[in-house]
């Protein structure tokens, strides 16, 4: 099967950018999933279908508000209050889809409509500062926890994946925009595009 | 202003996304009294004090909310999720 | 050595000079110099003229307050008007420049101003410039004629038309505690806090942290008081849970705790490091805020009190002693209370002559009588300034004052001096405090206003609150700091500080009422007799006086102005200031970037969004045209192409074999649940929960007001699993209202809703040849009219890519939208573009689609305008009668039912001309005599099915004026002619050829 | 009197500015008034052509703060009538024609200068809407002109016509006979010539009740006591739905919005004519001290706080930049905040009721300003002759049970999007 095109187009441009030279304050790249699924509860469903999610990823996802569970094959965040945000290997459509029945929720398919973009680094912070109304302080946004906001009309879903490391799910129609916003941003600081 | 989400927490006005006076009532959808459809559609106690309200975090978990505001100071009073309020009333308020 | 510039002293790096141009003559300064300290240290006096009379005018002050020396700074190639001299710090190779005069600073053509000064009396321009009643002036021209010299008159600097190069930068930050001022109450309060292990931020408008520390002269903890500010500012710099912003005025107090705040973050730079913003915006949520803003200094109103060389005596002295320069050789000083008195000692210190100081109290305080024998005078009590003379100041006279009752006597005594520092007393800066709600409090004794009780979350420290001793600043200052985040205070003793026990309390006297023009608003020109003129006429309150004057209206925004101009106005009318009313202070505290406010914007106003096929509609020579934030190609132009030779080319093409065009822009909504059928019965006008599995139907949605809102195909894809399309430019909008429903008035249904707009690529393929194209490209399904019906969905593959796809059409020919993952879409697209070639397959863009969809009368957003009911475009027929559903309640009132309404009908060009969108359709009339307006074109364009300019049309009455001429009028753009008004299906109105 | 004039300001002039009187009285309320009109913004209008028009000179305006508190000294300014729709256009239209005399009719000079209105449009469709309006305004019997983008850059230096702007400029609609006027003069204008015509204009009167005989509203009860009247015309905008609760009205098509407006620094005379913005919502024009005065959306909520919020603030001043992009180097100078009376259709009522005795003048949005004199010229009519004049004949009460829309924006009954 052909290979899914990156929405970055000819605006990533991979090397060392901007700064003041002493090495690049962030890594900026692409790390879209092969799998993107969303995945919701109906009311007071909330805990069965974390369970149904962790059954299949191996998380042990929670179903505190936030909150989420990362392994090297899979993720899981919780976005919305009955919402999870799944992200896995290519079988993982078929697979959350069986697992979960109409009585627990619904999947919808998102592999294609969102774009993961990272940005790890000892300036991270700084830097989605200047695009987030949201706290990234550590202590308020601790590590596989998620927040939903947006950039102006850009929404974006947010995911600490480490102490100096966030994912950030956009729209995939916003994907070039917002990443040449981000490049943008981190040009004070310095960035390495990275693929 | 910060609206306190009961799912994402303190936000910025600018994620949230005004719908209005939360005491309208709509008529039984099968209701052809034009009237109370009317006073549902188009009439407001608009006050000036504490006013119920619905907010939609837009830009965020995209849930509903009631947010209870004082049109006066601003001032934030309460915040519920609007879905489970109404669900507990039979979608009555 | 500067003439000016004393021999020591001063925080500024006398290590470093600086070089600059000032109305393009060079200067040097120094590293730590403002553009007003660096020009005062080179002799110059003159900065500025006033708005209105060109009055020539100096430096006044040396901080945010300043209402004279403003300055244009010219840097990026571009010009910065307005930027007060007193808080521009000098850096190599700027450029800065005088304003409002003409030709030059030193001769100002429109000083004759002055000669007509009590003409120009406040208020004069409501009471003349009206013309005359009759003739070729009467109505507003006589006016415009007059307005147009005073406009050229008016203004301050000039701006240029150039875009900005400068990048500016949004910041978001979240605090415990926000400390606003870093004087010594600021910095207790920071570093109380701190020791709390709390998240701080202290902003500081200076480049240097401290405040008045850096020009008391007092000594805080055994050392100097600048000393001890830079060891508490290196601390704090060092803990990790405060971040110190110098250089950044906070100047909005906003609902929640959120402030906001300018950071100049380059412009004291020569060049900027490359992405560094010029400025910074800051939005800070703050638990807490500490308002340690300090007070401003405000003058006595005399005549006379604009010249040259006549300051506030607080800012002399800061000019002294932190920037070691002498406002003058021979100063005198005037003043109403004991402040001035360290002023005089600070420049007697610094080797100016004190030649006067002169108080308009009969006695003073110890204290103040000994700073004056420090600054070697003696001081001349129960006297006043009554006059200044000189170019730049040269001599003043001084007479005899009564305190009590503002009665003058005895000889004018004159005296030779070339600055004279000034003091009525001092303003807690409650701009903030203010801002943040609550009405300011008078307090007699200090006669100030002092920051309202909190109605948000801020506590006051400091000279803000009437704190009139640093070791009483120190003290609040830390209390403050633990209050704020609910710790005890540090056990630490507190710092030390040694000053003199002056009298906090000037005396209340306002004005020296003597001969002459005495300003209050030295800005705007506005004298004290101009606020007793307003009295007279009847403009009493504090607002009446703001706007019949525009007292405190100027870019300093009144903050040397306000109290004394409350003040004589209140003696005016005989009552106390505080029932004269105080003013509300709003946002901002002082001016601000509007550069810095649109942030990242500046260069890019919206975030654009593309299709997964973006880049071939570029490549392919598309025209691409804003459709929302979305880019959409509106043709593929070929070579010497017109738009309307592209677009009749497209369409043709795909009448005449087939077209491919993207359509990904289309809103997409998974609608699943059990209720989901349910759910879009009673959103949509029609039935859907009749729909089979694998069939899509077009659907219309109302608001709850009855009017059409939106249409679309809803596709089944699963018992509970429906795909819904919405046009490209209400997909937002329906996803809320459908959210909205769910949520709020149907909170029992079981239906999830999710946007899946970007996670599907759309390419509509269209044209009697549409099948054959497809076919050669499909695998895995078959696509006759067995397989797949009209309005059928099949789901199979394409070079190995799967796709879905409905046989629907917009055009009215065989067509089929072929979806697939948005990551395939090119490569989809592509697969059948080269599978249509053996058929010329065309893409085709907005043009071409908008022509398609007019011929086949197919409404869009042009006439579903928010105002147009179902039955005003004859879709009727959709609305269920079995069935309640959002709208029919109230869509057959009285006025949505009228005969007379504006309703859908085709229109037919008989000049062969264009007809022109927004057109109107009359009955009779002429370009010259227009008649009366029927309705008007919602589209148009050349059919090349019909070969005849067409169009689509909303005119009263409908369907009734089929078959009867019209004419179409576009008297704005001087077209009129005649047409026929036809049924808005010219195309196949019977649909053979989608079917067939 | 002290006729307003050159003259006077001479002889003035040379007596040192002693002589001017009052621009108004400051009565104490009578006990009773033939008409009371509340509000002294459109109120102050009202009752001016009330006296002027049908001689009733016994009436009280009430205005519970300081002369021009309300929205008539806190808008942008603006002149207008290029509207869409018919009732629209022949409302705002006798409206422009009225201010084009209006100076001289007050004699005191309220500025009006006819410097036009440009709407920039920013997409074909856009184009095509703005055509369809200009259109709409010449059939009506106003006037408009289509402009070119390299007009429109001759005509308005500074504004971005590049092709690489977000939203490129494709042409504007010109109104050239709008402009701007000085509104604390409109106010203070009308309140010297209603005083001169015996009017009583009283100032910090609040109204606190109503007084009724059954449902018969016969006068108003206020901080500085009762006064009686044959007829209350209420003219508040802003506050319409606290006025009309005091007289037990709990349920208004009205929603109380505020709306920030914008100014910056004084510089020389940069732009001509009032310019909006159309790839967002933005208007500006530049008052004759040299300010730059704009504003864009409603803060968007429910609101009697005249406090504006910081988010929009940087959403205006980002489409400020997009228009203008040199204006990202100068400064605001200050914000404010008003409280706008929004209708369910962003249309204005002007009608008798909705209580006998009582008169209604309310819904103005954010166009108050610029209908001045109509609104008080219709409104004293339909007090004057229990009917509404023609030009106010549409704005009912009822139009809305009755489905008569007057919705300019084709927004329905979502008053923030007005």
């Amino acid at each position: 099967m052909a290979e899914r095109l990156s929405p970055l187009g000819a605006a990533f441009r991979p090397g060392m950018h901007g700064g003041p030279g002493a090495g690049p304050g962030v890594r900026l790249s692409e790390v879209t999933p092969p799998s993107i699924m969303e995945a919701t509860a109906w009311p007071g469903r909330k805990g069965a279908l974390a369970e149904a999610i962790s059954a299949v990823t191996g998380l042990s996802l929670s179903a505190r508000p936030n909150a989420g569970a990362v392994s090297a094959e899979a993720s899981a965040f919780s976005i919305a209050p009955e919402r999870f945000l799944v992200c896995g290997g290519a079988e993982l459509p078929a697979r959350l889809a069986a697992a979960i029945t109409i009585e627990t929720g619904t999947v919808v398919d998102l592999s294609h409509g969102r774009t993961a973009l990272r940005i790890a680094g000892p300036r991270a912070e700084w830097v989605l500062s200047k695009l987030f109304a949201v706290d990234v302080a550590p202590a308020a946004f601790p590590v596989a926890e998620a927040r939903a906001t947006s950039h102006h009309e850009i929404f974006a879903q947010i995911q600490r994946t480490g102490p100096d490391q966030f994912d950030i799910f956009v729209f995939r129609s916003f994907a070039r925009a917002f990443w040449t916003m981000l490049c943008d941003a981190a040009e004070e600081v310095g960035y390495e595009a990275a693929g | 202003m910060l609206i306190s989400c009961p799912y994402c927490g303190p936000r910025d006005l600018s994620e949230f996304s005004y719908q209005g006076d939360a005491s309208r009532m709509r008529p039984d959808a099968a209701s052809t009294d034009i009237k109370a459809w009317h006073d549902y559609v188009y009439n407001r106690p608009n006050p000036a004090g504490p006013h119920r309200e619905y907010w939609q975090h837009t830009a965020g978990c995209r849930a509903h909310l009631i947010v209870t505001r004082d049109t006066l100071t601003h001032e934030i009073h309460e915040v519920t999720f609007a879905r489970a309020a109404l669900r507990a009333v039979g979608g009555r308020p | 050595m500067s003439p000016r510039r004393a021999r020591s002293g001063g925080l500024i790096d006398r290590g470093r000079a600086i070089s600059f141009t000032f109305d393009g003559k060079a200067y040097t300064g120094h590293a730590g110099d403002t553009l007003a300290s660096a020009l005062l240290a080179n002799g110059v006096t003159l900065f500025g003229r006033s708005f209105k009379y060109h009055r020539p005018r100096g430096v006044y002050t040396a901080g945010v307050d300043e209402p004279n020396a403003l300055v244009t700074v010219l840097k990026d190639g571009v010009r910065e008007p307005n930027i007060p001299a007193t808080l521009l710090e000098i850096h190599d190779g700027l450029e800065a420049d005088s304003q409002n005069r003409f030709p030059s600073l030193d001769f100002d053509l429109n000083a004759v101003n002055q000669l007509g000064g009590p003409l120009f009396s406040a208020g004069f321009y409501y009471k003349t410039f009206m013309g005359p009643v009759m003739g070729p002036l009467k109505g507003t021209r006589f006016w415009m004629f007059c307005e147009h010299f005073i406009r050229r008159a008016a203004g301050l600097g000039r701006a240029g038309y150039e875009k900005d190069p400068a990048r500016y930068e949004r910041m978001n930050a979240f605090c415990d505690v926000l400390v606003i001022g870093s004087g010594p109450a600021g910095l207790m309060a920071a570093e109380a806090a701190a020791l709390a292990g709390k998240r701080v931020i202290l902003a500081e408008q200076e480049p240097r942290l401290g405040g008045t520390a850096n020009w008391s002269g007092e000594t805080i903890g055994g050392v100097s008081a600048a000393d001890w500010a830079e060891a508490m500012a290196e601390k704090l710099a060092a803990m990790d849970n405060v971040r110190l912003l110098a250089r950044t005025t906070v100047w909005g107090y906003y609902d929640g705790n959120n402030l906001a705040a300018l950071e100049r973050v380059a412009d004291h730079l020569a060049t900027a490091p490359r992405g560094l913003p010029r400025h910074r915006h800051w939005s800070i949520r703050a638990a807490k805020v500490v308002l340690a803003t300090g007070a401003l200094e405000r003058p006595i109103v005399f005549p006379g009190n604009d010249r040259p060389g006549v300051m506030l005596a607080g800012a002399a002295m800061r000019y002294a002693n932190e920037f070691g320069v002498l406002p003058g050789e021979r100063i005198a000083v005037f003043t109403n209370n004991d402040s001035a008195y360290r002023a005089a000692a600070a420049l007697r210190k610094a080797g100016a002559a004190i030649v006067a100081i002169i108080d308009v109290r009969q006695d003073i305080s110890a204290a103040a009588r000994k700073l004056a024998e420090e600054a070697g005078v003696a001081p001349l009590t129960g006297h006043a300034v009554v006059g200044t003379a000189g170019k730049r100041l040269a001599k003043i006279s001084a007479q005899r004052f009564d305190a009590a009752t503002g009665r003058l006597s005895g000889d004018v005594r004159p005296i030779e001096v070339d600055c004279l520092a000034v003091s009525g007393g001092w303003s807690p800066a409650i701009h903030l405090a203010s801002q943040a709600g609550g009405s300011p409090v008078w307090d007699e004794k200090l006669s100030a206003f002092l920051p309202p009780e909190p109605t948000q979350d801020w506590l006051g420290a400091g000279a803000l609150t009437g704190a009139a001793t640093t070791a009483e600043a120190l003290s609040a200052g830390r209390r403050a700091g633990s209050a704020a985040v609910g710790a005890e205070a540090p056990s630490s003793a507190l710092p030390e500080a040694a000053s003199p026990t002056l009298d906090p309390f000037p005396a209340p006297v306002f004005e020296i009422k003597a001969k002459g023009k005495a300003f209050v608003d030295l800005q705007h020109d506005v004298t004290a007799d101009d606020i007793r003129l307003a009295h007279r006429e009847g403009f009493v309150s504090v607002e009446h006086l703001k706007r019949y004057t525009t007292l405190g209206m100027a870019t300093d925004q009144g903050k040397t102005s306000n109290v004394p101009g409350l003040a004589i106005m209140a003696e005016a009318r005989g009552l106390p200031i505080d029932r004269v009313g105080a003013t509300r202070f709003r946002p901002p505290f002082a001016p601000v970037s509007i550069g810095s406010l649109a942030a990242e914007t500046h260069r890019h106003l919206k975030p654009d969004r593309l299709t997964p096929m973006h880049d071939w509609h570029v490549e392919r020579g598309g025209r691409m045209m804003p459709a929302g934030l979305w880019h959409r190609p509106m043709i593929y132009g070929e070579l010497g192409e017109t738009v309307e030779q592209a677009y009749i080319r497209e369409a043709a093409a795909v009448r005449r074999s087939v077209g491919i065009c993207d359509v990904s822009t289309l809103g997409k909504i998974a609608v699943k649940g059990p209720d989901a059928a349910e759910f879009l019965d009673r959103v949509y006008t029609n039935v859907f929960s009749t729909l089979p599995i694998g069939k899509a139907r077009y659907g219309l949605m109302l608001r709850e007001d009855g009017i059409v809102l939106d249409d679309g195909t809803t596709w089944r894809l699963g018992e509970h699993d429906f795909l819904m399309t919405t046009t490209t430019a209400n997909a937002g909008k329906v996803m809320q209202h459908l959210e909205y429903l769910l949520d709020i008035v149907w909170p029992e249904l079981r239906v999830h809703l999710t946007s899946v707009t970007d996670q599907w690529a759309g390419a509509s393929v269209a044209g009697p040849n549409a099948r054959k194209v497809l076919e050669a490209c499909i695998t895995g399904t078959g696509l006759d009219d067995a397989a797949l019906p009209f309005m059928g969905i099949v789901h199979g593959a394409i070079d190995d890519v799967p796709v879905m796809i409905c046989r629907l059409s917009f055009s009215g020919e065989l067509a089929y939208e072929v979806y697939c993952g948005a990551g395939h879409g090119l490569h989809v697209w592509e697969a059948l573009v080269e599978a249509g070639a053996p058929y010329g397959i065309v893409p085709y863009g907005l043009e071409a689609l908008g022509t398609l969809r007019i011929e086949k009368g197919h409404v869009t957003g042009a006439e579903m305008d928010g105002r147009t009911t179902a039955r005003d475009l004859y879709l009727d027929w959709m609305l269920s009668k079995k069935k309640p559903f959002v709208g029919s309640a109230l869509m057959d009132r009285e006025g949505l039912i009228d005969r007379n309404r504006i309703r859908l009908v085709g229109l037919i060009s008989l000049d062969g001309q264009p007809l022109g969108g927004g057109a109107h359709i009359v009955e009779k009339g002429s370009l010259d005599d227009l008649g009366a307006s029927i309705g008007h074109v919602t589209a148009f364009c050349y059919s090349p099915a019909l070969q005849k300019y067409i169009g689509l049309a909303l005119v009263k009455g409908g369907k009734a004026r089929h078959g009867t001429r019209a004419f179409v009028s576009d008297p704005l753009r001087r077209r009129f002619g005649p047409v026929e008004i036809v049924s808005h299906h010219f195309f196949d109105p019977e649909g053979r050829r989608m079917h067939g | 009197m002290a006729e307003y004039s050159a003259l006077a300001l001479i002889r003035n002039a040379f007596s040192g500015n002693r002589d001017w009187k009052p621009a108004w009285r400051k009565p104490d309320p009578k006990p009773a008034y033939d008409v009371i009109i509340i509000g002294g913004g459109h109120g102050l209008a009202t009752a001016y052509y009330l006296a002027k028009e049908h001689g009733i000179t016994n009436v009280a305006v009430l205005e519970k703060g300081w002369l021009g508190s309300g929205n008539i000294g806190r808008n942008t300014t603006i002149v207008r009538s290029n509207y869409l729709l018919p009732e629209s256009i022949r409302f705002y239209d006798f409206s422009v024609k009225m201010w084009e005399n209006l100076s001289h009719e007050l004699n005191y000079n309220v500025m009006f200068s006819q410097r036009g209105i440009l709407n920039l449009a920013h997409s074909p469709a856009q184009a095509d809407d703005y055509i369809r309006r200009g259109n709409a305004m010449l059939h009506g019997g106003g006037d408009a002109e289509w402009l070119t983008p390299a007009e429109i850059a001759r005509k308005v230096p500074g504004v971005d016509v590049s092709g690489s702007a977000r939203f490129p400029v494709v042409g504007g609609l010109l109104q050239p006979r709008a402009g701007t006027a000085r509104h604390d003069a409109v106010a203070w204008g009308y309140a010297r010539a209603a005083d001169r015509r015996g009017v009583d204009i009283i100032e910090n009167c609040e109204v606190v009740g109503f007084l009724r005989e059954g449902d018969r509203i016969i006068g108003v009860s206020t901080t500085r006591g009762e006064i009686r009247a044959g007829k209350v015309g209420v003219a508040v905008a802003g506050s319409t739905s606290r006025l009309l609760k005091l007289a037990g009205i709990e349920q208004f098509p009205i929603e109380s919005h505020v709306l920030q407006a914008f100014v910056s620094e004084s510089i020389k005379p940069y732009v001509d004519c009032v310019v909006t913005f159309g790839g967002g919502h933005l208007y500006m024009s530049q008052s004759d001290k040299g300010g730059l005065v704009f504003g864009g959306d409603l803060d968007g909520y429910n609101s009697y706080a005249q406090r504006g919020n910081l988010p929009l603030v940087e959403e205006v001043m980002s489409e400020f930049v997009a228009m203008f992009p040199a204006v990202a180097r100068l400064r605001l100078l200050r914000s404010w905040g008003g409280v706008m009376d929004m209708s369910m259709d962003g249309s204005p009522i002007i009608a008798k009721g909705p209580l006998p005795g009582m008169y209604l003048n309310c819904g103005w949005c954010y166009g108050g300003f610029k209908a001045t004199p109509a609104s008080g010229f219709s409104f004293a009519w339909t007090i004057a002759k229990d009917e509404p004049h023609p030009i106010n004949a549409p704005y009912t009460l009822s139009r809305f049970e009755r489905g008569i829309i007057i919705d300019e924006k084709g927004q329905g009954p979502t008053p923030k999007l007005h």
